[in-house]
């Protein structure tokens, strides 16, 4: 048994060990093994040179990381929090998402950017974004969230192999909370597959990340048999499983902690409204944050979509 | 860590500007712009962040408030500073100079609101002209030059002062900021806490300039380089900013030299990465003592005014954390109702399904 | 008749002499007038304190206009072009859509930024990019795209007086090609309000900027009777418009020239797939850009939305 | 324009470095590293670059190439720099140095192909060490920055040079490239072409800064100042950084000086902002012509000799841009087929879908 943050940091040993071209930077993950710990005993087992505290600087790191990756290396960059890491967005969509479009196909760019990413921490402000939007909207990169430890493994060593850029946004909410069996040594999670962690036959929830145990919690308690479907991979989609799973119950509620308007929730309404428009039996109702700064943590549970929005959602799609 | 492999050494550093003595080759010295009484009141402010930082950390082992960032051994930095500004200028603060509002009168429970996560920690900068408290790093220096640029623009005479770390001048805000203010002569002071950590990266893993103050010259604009740990020294440098900037001048980068004397924040452990000894060596030194030790050589401190500014300092933190604690649970509503003047048809009508559905649950 | 990009000039040049607190900031706006000479005349009519070439710096000039806001002042911003405005990124989703609520309200942060956008202008790559999503996704923002000179000179009136920051994106390829009577003096289009640009019965094509007049065309030759919907606006969103024309046709198609993935158009279809499932006789059909880096010029026609694949998308749904 | 207010001045910029000599005090100088048929090369590059610029001017007032980066007048800057360097080391251009890569024996069709929006203007970067051209600002310089690191990480001796603006450098991206470099002891040379403008922006609109080499301090790194249009100095300043970074010593930053004797680009109207005059003085110590004098002088230099290197660069180009207009129209697929190696599903489905569309068209 081990916890998501374990589970990372027995990720990137696995890999690193594997493969000597995979280094890790950011600030503080060496000698401090990261504030969440992820990269701790990296250094010490790698040296160094292989796992790199950096300069302040987010945009640096991505921007360096473009470089190292030309010289042959997979950098697996931190990022320390996730509205830390908008300062790198302009090296993201004009250099890491374009590169090897730009080299006619030449040269690979298997940069992997990992951050703690979401809310409910308790913290001050902007300690709890959840921006795979902007990622996810990004051509030429790749964008996985785990909701348990296994798939934290699994889907970072995906993403470290991948010949593509591929950011994992890690629940940080369930860093020490989620507990589970992970597998020993390598483990891969093919990006692209989502998982069915519940079965169901009356609607579809469909979420990532921390709002899986969300969607778990309102199918405990509702009066319907709700199916949660576990994207994990949101670029590229499982559109197999989506479409399948509503093609099944007719019905779909999808949660995300992001905000709404053009958040990643319009997207998988928008494949559905294009892709299942028979099958759906009533409205695609998505239960998200909202148009708003995520607020500050004394209100916050009234922002995050909860259980309770999320049985709203679904008596109103049943009762449809 | 990597040596340096520096081969032109950089122009030696000038010695830290220092105006407090210590008895061994440093005389006590004297600053323009301090009366007596402006010696004490210096002293009162340093004593209050002090006794702000103190009770904060045991309020935050106590679970009364989150997440801290200890600011213990700054306070020359920030009261040397803020003394040397007039009431019109601004000040930018970072999360590390949470506190300095109090020293514009800002209520002891309105910091702390902050720190516990509820909207009375929100304030209008207008008010006291300080800033709200900015937790990604460097991203206020340009903020603070376009006001100080602004304040010329409209033929104010204010000027501001914006605190941040030696972390924060890696970042390309830090860069863009300070260039802007130089070229837009904007009457602003960059008062660079240079604490040697940024958590647990060092100044040598952060840049391979000599001083930070080495970085002025590159944006046309004066370095100072002063003993943080020196609260009159800090003043003085600030006063002399603060001076070229009203006359026109444009900005000053002052790099207030000190250590980190605890950790990062209350959620870091620094023993991983931290000499303890060095601390403790610092700690012995810390600017509060310091400073008191000058006011009584010169006479000016009793005991009965340390004792009571320290007492005055604590009735007011026992009221604010009261204040604070007293505080109604805040309204949902105000997830909603301050991000937009005038809010989209959407998220009004979201607003409304929310807070029928939180009724209806009678949370 | 003023051109699209006249017309913007137009709307500078009446909103600065109506309000001094206005002033327009950003790379050669000043004595170059702009590289699309939309702000030529200003500098010479308003000085250099009021149109101020700026150095050479995107997180720059919109940090320091939100410091310009706080100092009283309403600052226009220019991006000199979409794709160099993702370093403004950091700024704008950190402090330009969160200062007033860390404010409690109390203080207002009207700041305008403006920027060409939108591909086939042949021009070497980012300077084709439509980053719409990124700032319509960012709570706090609100975002307006004309497809006319007169919306061009009335949504950036409705930006510059608004309280909240607003983003307009003016679509380059037809700054000099759309022409149109445009107001004089003091024209103000609400955000907010779409415009039926055609009148139609059997089907709703929604586009904006330089997509209506594609739209438009594939109207002209389609079999159905089609209504074309120009939002104008973004953020807010005239859903009222949007359903109403939706109610009446049953049918929608949505066209965007963004990478499709997360993209605004996800947005409009999540809305339709929420709201007017039980309207909707058909699949919504999303005709956009790909989830690849804008092309080469000499390919790019074959990325762009065209009226040959607004015809295709008319013909899926109206066959459906 | 706003006065400089700079109240402590910076420190005197030393002159210029110079080697070639215009008689009238400057002597003609010497450098290492290039004997006879090495001056020779490196007027031959000159000479390529200079008729690969005037010919695509020709080209794009005939309509066969699209908007283009004039760089006339800083061949020097180019050609001095890497003829300074191994083949084993990298070059990140920016647009402003596109054609670059005819120095490591790039076809000029290649960069044609490029300002011609045709596929056939990708590279591969590893093939002749010449990233790909750079657009936005100052991006590539965490690119340099990161590749020079990973090399010497990886033990090889090469390092990169990494060209740029004098407005880039207010850039964060400037700043944090900069700063990583000088961190990571990354070999790695910094090379501003500082040719007072940014489009229509002087550089006292851009900086403060007495020099751009100025700051280099601010990182730590030494910084050089030379004539840019001498392309001597520039060779011999590069030349001793490269020697720097192979030592492992890090960075260095040069700031080649020079005067934008053109439009920014075809689309460019200058006579809005520029005085003419200014240019037109500047456009007669041009660096092409100032190093023919200088190999004349020293009778390397026949009539012959220079009469055959404009006619091979003229016979290259005449190929090159007969080559680029035989290109096929490339394969709308390439729309899809190069930006991921393993593309999304969704993806590949719209790419058969548009492409079945564009057939039934005819198109
Ligand atoms: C843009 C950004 N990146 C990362 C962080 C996380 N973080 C918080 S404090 C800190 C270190 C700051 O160091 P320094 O600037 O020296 O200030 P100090 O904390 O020492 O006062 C970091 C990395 C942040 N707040 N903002
Ligand atoms: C990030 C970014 N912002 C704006 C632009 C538009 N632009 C192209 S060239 C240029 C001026 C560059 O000046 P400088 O760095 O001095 O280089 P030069 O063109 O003079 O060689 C600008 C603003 C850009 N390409 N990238
Ligand atoms: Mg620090
Ligand atoms: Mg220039």
């Amino acid at each position: 048994m081990k916890t998501l943050v374990e589970a990372v940091n027995d990720g990137l040993h696995t890999e690193m060990e594997r493969d000597p071209s995979v280094m890790v930077m950011g600030e503080d993950v060496g000698i401090l093994g990261g504030v969440f710990r992820a990269t701790a005993g990296l250094r010490e087992r790698f040296g160094s040179d292989r796992c790199v505290d950096t300069p302040l600087a987010e945009a640096g790191i991505l921007g360096t990381a473009v470089g190292l990756a030309m010289a042959g290396f997979r950098p697996v960059c931190e990022m320390q929090y996730d509205a830390f890491s908008y300062p790198c967005l302009d090296q993201l969509i004009c250099h890491v998402g374009r590169y090897r479009w730009r080299t006619g196909g030449a040269m690979e760019f298997p940069i992997t950017v990992r951050m703690p990413y979401g809310g409910r921490v308790r913290a001050p402000e902007l300690h709890d974004d959840s921006p795979e939007a902007y990622y996810v909207h990004t051509p030429g990169i790749k964008v996985a969230i785990p909701s348990t430890p296994a798939d934290a493994k699994g889907l970072l060593a995906a993403a470290i192999r991948d010949a593509d850029p591929v950011v994992v946004l890690e629940p940080k909410l369930i860093y020490r909370t989620a507990r589970g069996e992970v597998p020993e040594g390598e483990h891969v999670v093919p990006l692209g597959s989502a998982r069915v962690a519940r079965q169901g036959t009356d609607v579809t929830v469909v979420a990532y990340g921390a709002m899986v145990a969300v969607a778990e919690a309102a199918a405990e308690r509702a009066d319907a048999s709700v199916e949660v479907l576990d994207l994990r991979s949101l670029k590229p989609l499982d559109e197999g499983a989506l479409l399948e799973s509503v093609g099944k119950t007719g019905r779909a509620v999808v949660v995300a902690e992001a905000p709404r308007v053009a958040g990643f929730a319009a997207e998988v309404a928008a494949v559905l409204a294009e892709k299942a428009i028979l099958d759906l039996r009533g409205p695609v109702v998505r239960v998200t944050g909202y148009d708003v700064p995520y607020p500050y943590w004394t209100i916050e549970d009234a922002y995050l979509p909860s259980p309770e929005r999320v049985l709203a959602a679904l008596d109103k799609v049943m009762a449809f | 860590m990597r040596a340096s492999m520096r081969v032109e050494p950089s122009p030696a550093m000038p010695e830290l500007r220092r105006v407090i003595g210590d008895g061994e080759g440093h005389p006590d010295g004297e600053v323009t712009g301090l009366d007596d009484a402006g010696l004490l009141a210096l002293h009162r402010s340093m004593v209050l962040l002090r006794t702000y930082d103190e009770r904060s950390l045991t309020y935050h082992r106590q679970g009364r408030i989150g997440t801290y960032a200890i600011f213990w051994g700054t306070e020359a930095i920030q009261a040397g500073s803020v003394h040397a500004l007039d009431e019109v200028d601004w000040v930018f603060p970072s999360y590390r100079e949470s506190a300095i509002g109090l020293l514009r009168g800002m209520a002891p429970a309105t910091i702390l609101a902050w720190w516990r996560g509820h909207p009375a920690g929100w304030w209008d900068p207008r008010e006291r002209r300080v800033a709200s408290i900015c937790v990604p790093i460097a991203t206020h220096v340009p903020h603070a030059a376009g006001l100080a640029w602004g304040l010329r623009l409209r033929g104010e005479r204010g000027c501001a002062v914006c605190y941040f770390g030696d972390g924060a001048t890696s970042e390309g805000a830090f860069h863009e900021g300070a260039n802007f203010a130089a070229v837009m002569d904007a009457p602003l002071v960059l008062l660079c806490n240079n604490n040697q950590w940024a958590i647990s990266t060092p100044l040598a893993a952060q840049t391979r300039a000599a001083a930070l103050a080495d970085k002025a010259a590159g944006y046309g604009m004066p370095g100072v380089r002063v003993d943080g740990g020196d609260v009159l020294a800090v003043y003085d440098a600030t006063r002399q900013a603060v001076e070229r900037a009203r006359a026109g001048e444009g900005p000053t980068l002052i790099e207030a030299v000190t250590y980190r004397m605890a950790p990062h924040a209350t959620a870091d452990d620094p023993s991983l990465y931290i000499d303890e000894a060095r601390v403790e060596e610092e700690r012995r030194s810390e600017c509060v003592a310091r400073y008191e030790g000058y006011l009584r050589r010169r006479g000016l401190l009793t005991d009965e005014l340390a004792e009571a500014a320290r007492a005055d300092a604590l009735a007011a933190m026992r009221e604010g954390i009261a204040a604070a604690e007293a505080l109604p649970a805040p309204d949902p509503a105000l997830v909603f109702d301050t991000a937009y003047a005038d809010p989209p048809a959407q998220l009004v009508a979201e607003r409304a399904e929310l807070l029928r559905l939180l009724s209806e649950d009678g949370r």
